[in-house]
This record gives C-alpha cells, sequence and structure tokens, in this order.
C-alpha cells in the first residue's frame, strides 16, 4: 500500500504524459496537435512540481510558526517555463493561421498532398 | 486529507485528457483544455506551488484559451479526421509509457524529505535567503536574484516570441476605428466589464507591487494586466481598445522592460559588482536587493504585459479582417 | 464560540446549496432549466461559503480579500450565466416547451 | 477542523457534477454552462483549501481564478458570435444552392 501512496503520483503523470502524446501523433487537425502538446507540456510541469513537494510541508513563504517549507528551485524553473510556453504556444499558433492561408486548410494530410501539386 | 484531494483531481485530470482525445469538435476540446488548466494549477496549489499556481490558471488557463478560440475563428471548428484507427501512434504510446514508468520505480518517493532534490542547493535557499535578500518569498528572491541570469534569458524569450508572431501576423493599424464590433447586444455585460476592468488592473498592481511578500510577481503582474485590456477588447471591440492602447506603443513598451532588466546588470557592473548583483545599487546590501528586485521585476512586468497584449492583438486583428467582407 | 457556530451553519448552508445546485445541472432535462439550477450555486452558495469563511478570519486583510473575491464573483458569474443564456437565445435554441409544441405542430 | 474538510468534499463532488455536464453535454451552451460552473466553484475551492491547511493568505490565486473564469467566458461568447455569423452565411449559401 505504501509502494502504491510512494509512486501514485508519478505514474498518473505518465499516463497524462501519454495522453498528450498520443493526441501530438495520431491528431490530423494542427491545432488538436497544439492542445496535446500543451497537455504534454502540463504534465513535465506537474512531474517537476513533484519531486519539489515535502511532505508536511508548506508553501515557501516564510510565516511564523512553519519550519518545514517545500523545495522552491522546482517552482521557479516551473513559473519561468510557464510564460515561455505560452508564448511559444502563441508562435506556433501564429504559424498555423499562416498555414491556413496559404493552403486553406490546416489538416495535415490534406497540405501534403497540396505539397505534392506545386 | 491532501491525499485523497490530490487523487480526486488527478483522476478528474486525466478523465478530462483522455476526453480530449476523442472529441472531433475543437471547440469544445478548447473548452476542456480550459478545465486542465484550471485543475493542474488546483494540483500545484495542493502541492505548495502558489506561484506556479497563480501563472497558470493566470496564463495557461486564461491567455492560452483566449489565443486558441482566436485561432479556432480563423482556421475552423471541426478536426476532419485522425488516426485513432491505425494501430501504430497507440503501440508508440503504450510502449513509451511502459518504458517512463519502468522508470520512475527507480525514483525516490513521492514526498520523501530525504529526496536527493530536497538537499543539494535547496536547503541554502530556504534558510539562507530570509536573510541574504531579505524577502519572505522565497520564490521571489531564487526568482530575481539568485537565478537572475535565468529569468533574464525567459524574459528575452517572452520578447523574442511577441516579434515573431508580429512579424508572422503583423499588428492591426490603429486608424481602422470605423468599423464597430464587440459585444454590442450584451448591455448588461457591458455595463458590469466597464465596473471591473479598474478592479482588475488595480489588482495587478498589487500583484506586481506585492509580489516580495506573497505569491506574485511581474510575470503574473503583466499577465493580468494585458487580461483586463483583452476583456475590454473583447467587450467593446479591438478598434477601440487600439485606440487606448496603440500597438505601436506596445512595441515600445516590450523591448523597453527587457532593456530595464539588462540596464539594472549594467548598472551593477558600473558600481563594481557583478552583472546583476543588487547588493551595491544601494549603501546596504539588504536595500539594494530590494531596490534591484522590484525594478527588475518592474521590467518583467511591463515586457510580459506588452508581449501578451501584442499577441492578442496580432490574433484579433486577424480575425477582423478576416470579418470584412 | 458564537462565531464559530454561526460559521459552521453558513458553511453547512453554503455546501448544501452547492449540492443541490449541481445536481439540477446535472439532471434537469435541458438548457435553460439547468441555467437556473447553476445560479443558485453562483448567488446564495457563494455567499453563504464566504460569510462562513470571513468569520473565522481575524476581520483583517484576509477578510478584505474574501469580501472582494464575493463582490467579483457576485458581479461576474449572473452576469455570465446571463450573457450566455441571452447568446444561446440568439442562437436559436428552444426551450423544452416550445421544442414540444414545435413537434405538435408538424404532428397536426 | 472537520467542518471545513467536510465543506471541502462537498465542493469537489459539485465540480465533480460540473464535470461531468462539460464532458457529456448536449449542446455547446451546456459545455459552457459546466466549464463556467466548474470556474466558479474552484474559487471558493481554494478559499476554503487555504483555511484548511492553515494558510489562507493565499487568497490572491483564487482572486485570480474568479477573474480568468469570467475572461474565459467572454472569450467564449465573442467566438460565437464571430462564427454564428459565418455558419449563417454558409447555411444561407446552403439554401442558395438547393434553391
Amino acid at each position: 500500500m505504501s509502494f502504491i501512496i510512494d509512486y501514485y503520483n508519478y505514474w498518473i503523470v505518465v499516463f497524462l504524459m501519454m495522453a498528450g502524446f498520443y493526441i501530438v501523433i495520431s491528431a490530423n487537425n494542427l491545432v488538436k496537435k497544439v492542445v496535446g502538446l500543451n497537455i504534454f507540456q502540463t504534465s513535465v510541469f506537474m512531474m517537476y512540481i513533484s519531486i519539489g513537494k515535502v511532505t508536511n510541508g508548506s508553501a515557501p513563504i516564510v510565516a511564523e510558526g512553519i519550519t518545514t517549507y517545500s523545495n522552491p528551485l522546482p517552482h521557479v524553473l516551473i513559473l519561468t517555463a510557464i510564460v515561455v510556453g505560452v508564448a511559444t504556444t502563441a508562435v506556433g499558433l501564429a504559424l498555423i493561421v499562416r498555414i491556413k492561408r496559404a493552403y486553406g486548410t490546416v489538416e495535415e494530410n490534406e497540405f501534403k498532398d497540396k505539397d505534392d501539386l506545386i | 486529507m491532501a491525499v485523497f484531494i490530490d487523487l480526486m483531481l488527478l483522476g478528474m485530470l486525466a478523465i478530462t485528457a483522455l476526453r480530449v482525445i476523442f472529441l472531433k469538435d475543437l471547440f469544445a476540446v478548447v473548452m476542456l483544455f480550459g478545465i486542465y488548466s484550471f485543475l493542474s494549477a488546483l494540483i500545484f496549489v495542493n502541492l505548495d506551488a502558489v506561484d506556479v499556481a497563480f501563472t497558470e490558471a493566470a496564463v495557461g488557463a486564461g491567455i492560452s484559451t483566449v489565443l486558441m478560440l482566436g485561432t479556432l475563428a480563423l482556421t475552423g471548428r471541426k478536426e476532419k479526421t485522425n488516426n485513432h484507427k491505425s494501430w501504430l501512434p497507440l503501440l508508440v504510446v503504450v510502449a513509451t509509457g511502459a518504458a517512463l514508468i519502468y522508470g520512475t520505480l527507480d525514483m525516490p518517493p513521492f514526498g520523501d524529505p530525504n529526496n536527493p532534490a530536497q538537499q543539494h542547493v535547496a536547503p541554502r535557499y530556504i534558510q539562507d535567503s530570509p536573510q541574504e535578500v531579505g524577502l519572505p518569498n522565497m520564490v521571489t528572491s531564487v526568482l530575481a536574484s539568485y537565478r537572475g541570469f535565468d529569468t533574464l534569458g525567459e524574459t528575452a524569450v517572452v520578447f523574442a516570441a511577441a516579434i515573431g508572431v508580429f512579424s508572422l501576423l503583423g499588428l492591426p493599424k490603429r486608424d481602422r476605428a470605423a468599423i464597430e464590433s464587440g459585444l454590442k447586444s450584451h448591455l448588461v455585460l457591458r455595463v458590469v466589464a466597464k465596473l471591473i476592468i479598474p478592479l482588475i488592473l488595480l489588482f495587478a498592481l498589487y500583484v506586481q507591487f506585492h509580489g516580495d511578500y506573497g505569491p506574485g510577481g511581474g510575470f503574473q503582474a503583466g499577465v493580468i494586466a494585458a487580461a483586463a485590456i483583452i476583456l475590454y477588447a473583447l467587450v467593446f471591440g479591438l478598434p477601440l481598445a487600439t485606440h487606448v492602447l496603440q500597438p505601436s506603443l506596445l512595441k515600445v513598451l516590450a523591448a523597453l522592460g527587457v532593456l530595464i532588466y539588462a540596464g539594472t546588470g549594467v548598472v551593477s557592473l558600473f558600481l563594481g559588482g557583478n552583472f546583476l548583483d543588487y547588493n551595491v545599487l544601494a549603501s546596504d546590501p539588504i536595500a539594494g536587493q530590494h531596490l534591484g528586485i522590484i525594478i527588475i521585476e518592474l521590467g518583467v512586468g511591463i515586457t510580459v504585459f506588452a508581449a501578451m497584449l501584442a499577441i492578442f492583438y496580432a490574433f484579433a486583428g486577424q480575425a477582423e479582417r478576416k470579418n470584412i467582407p | 464560540m458564537i462565531l464559530e457556530t454561526l460559521s459552521i451553519i453558513f458553511l453547512v448552508l453554503g455546501a448544501f446549496f452547492s449540492i443541490t445546485g449541481a445536481i439540477g445541472l446535472f439532471r434537469f432535462p435541458d438548457f435553460f432549466t439547468r441555467v437556473h439550477a447553476a445560479s443558485i450555486t453562483d448567488s446564495i452558495a457563494t455567499l453563504l461559503i464566504i460569510i462562513g469563511l470571513i468569520l473565522r478570519t481575524d476581520f483583517g486583510l484576509i477578510a478584505v480579500k474574501l469580501l472582494f473575491i464575493l463582490i467579483f464573483l457576485l458581479l461576474t458569474s449572473p452576469t455570465a450565466s446571463h450573457a450566455l443564456a441571452k447568446s444561446a437565445r440568439h442562437g436559436g435554441l428552444l426551450t423544452m416547451a416550445e421544442t414540444r409544441d414545435d413537434k405538435n405542430k408538424e404532428a397536426h | 477542523m472537520l467542518i471545513l474538510a467536510a465543506t471541502c468534499i462537498a465542493i469537489l463532488s459539485v465540480m465533480i457534477l460540473a464535470l461531468a455536464r462539460a464532458l457529456k453535454a448536449d449542446t455547446v451552451y451546456d459545455r459552457i454552462l459546466g466549464v463556467n460552473m466548474f470556474g466558479t466553484k474552484t474559487v471558493l475551492f481554494i478559499a476554503v483549501i487555504g483555511f484548511f491547511s492553515g494558510r489562507p493568505d493565499f487568497l490572491d490565486i483564487a482572486i485570480v481564478y474568479a477573474l480568468i473564469n469570467f475572461i474565459g467566458m467572454i472569450a467564449v461568447l465573442r467566438f460565437f458570435e464571430y462564427t454564428a455569423a459565418e455558419e449563417q452565411e454558409d447555411d444561407t449559401a446552403k439554401e442558395d444552392r438547393t434553391s
């Protein structure tokens, strides 16, 4: 039982990661691929934060009467990663909009066919 | 209780992710992705990462959803086909997942205080940063002071991404105020939005300057302020919003923020310290740290605000252009 | 002690109203009835739970923040529900009674 | 303490019901309603969990949630008004073709 309590967090995170990965490789629509990529990304963030958690610890903001704090380092890394993640997502979405303009579609197989025509 | 809540939230997250795989209506996919972001932010709260939860709620759930909806408005709502019938992707995913789960078995147990991750540099941050930097929020200390170089790089990435989006989509021009848009028929909404937008801006300022003492800081404040203007643009139309805050001004602001950040580093070089060493900014090292952190957080806030808003303008400008027959 | 008891009463009532609203959201037959059920959790349940929490503070900054959340939620969530129902109506969604009438007309 | 735990669990179950409504929706509007309710309950959940864990000074996160939830709803409505016009055009185009 304690084995499950020790590891369940990692397992569910791996499951989410794989769900995102599956969307990325199986979806044909580029917007859905971006959603899959974001799900994947969020699960990686969760992995980092789980590693920094200390049982019975508290948020790393100094307060009276609290002795154990969780590790602040993963929080810093992930905080900036989230903002950078949304910035790169925006670039990806902008590319999708341009692809739609150029090919008239955002389905992967359709614009591959059009590539062959040109 | 914490474990129970954690399990419930993770379970909901897993169900949402599974549902996203099989939905073909991309609009529903984006809605569920919004729920997914909210849920993951809740999990961050439960795992003590309040600053991260703050950022995820504002950025992941807010800005991402708005941008994805903007893209959908331009590219269409339905996914036509997908490869769910073919077995190869499933095989790849199952194999990778099995390998990763096998890998987790060698990881240290979840939440153990003796984990290697808790041993190396973290104790120093936790024990010494309140004295060395003088701020109660260790995340802000590490973000702005100990790892200031890293954060400068991240700010530059946000700036670069905004430049990338401009060059791909272009910014809307200011003088197209003739086209009326926005949610014209929703009177109640317009009144309530007018009441709320100043409150949101005030809250953004609070988050910006209270970030040293509680959850918050430049990244979150920038996003919240941008969200206020985005709300204005959504309710009253893009032309009015560009009239209030011109796109060309945003370009300047985005660059200015990075300049403030890097400039602080250069000033500390001239005052005889290392790059981004705030101790030399004032006669007292702690006061110097305070001053330095407030200035660079301001730089981060300005860049993130301008970059996020400019990215939104770029997408909304495309959508408005498509609407003109 | 009185505050504690009051707080418990408010929280229990709030939880009760939340759950009734949620069951309504899940079980009611069409969209407009569901909006009606959801609105109870938006207004009274929020009010009761936040007042219950305010009674547990020492009436300082935390109470002010809770009050801010309360005002914000009371302003925004009914507005959002209203705007949603309005746009559903404009989008051509019919209530259950109206769909029944339509079917009757077609039958005649 | 017990009452806070009970309230937490009550709100959590409300969130599950709202999520179920959002996952299994008859119309798009139902889905949005579920998402909206999920958001407002999340705000309350964070407020209660702050008191439960003994550090109620993190209410800022709840405020951000309330705010972003509202903006998300408005974005969805705007998206609707935007695409509704387009779909109507599609419909009229179809009618033209049939007639």
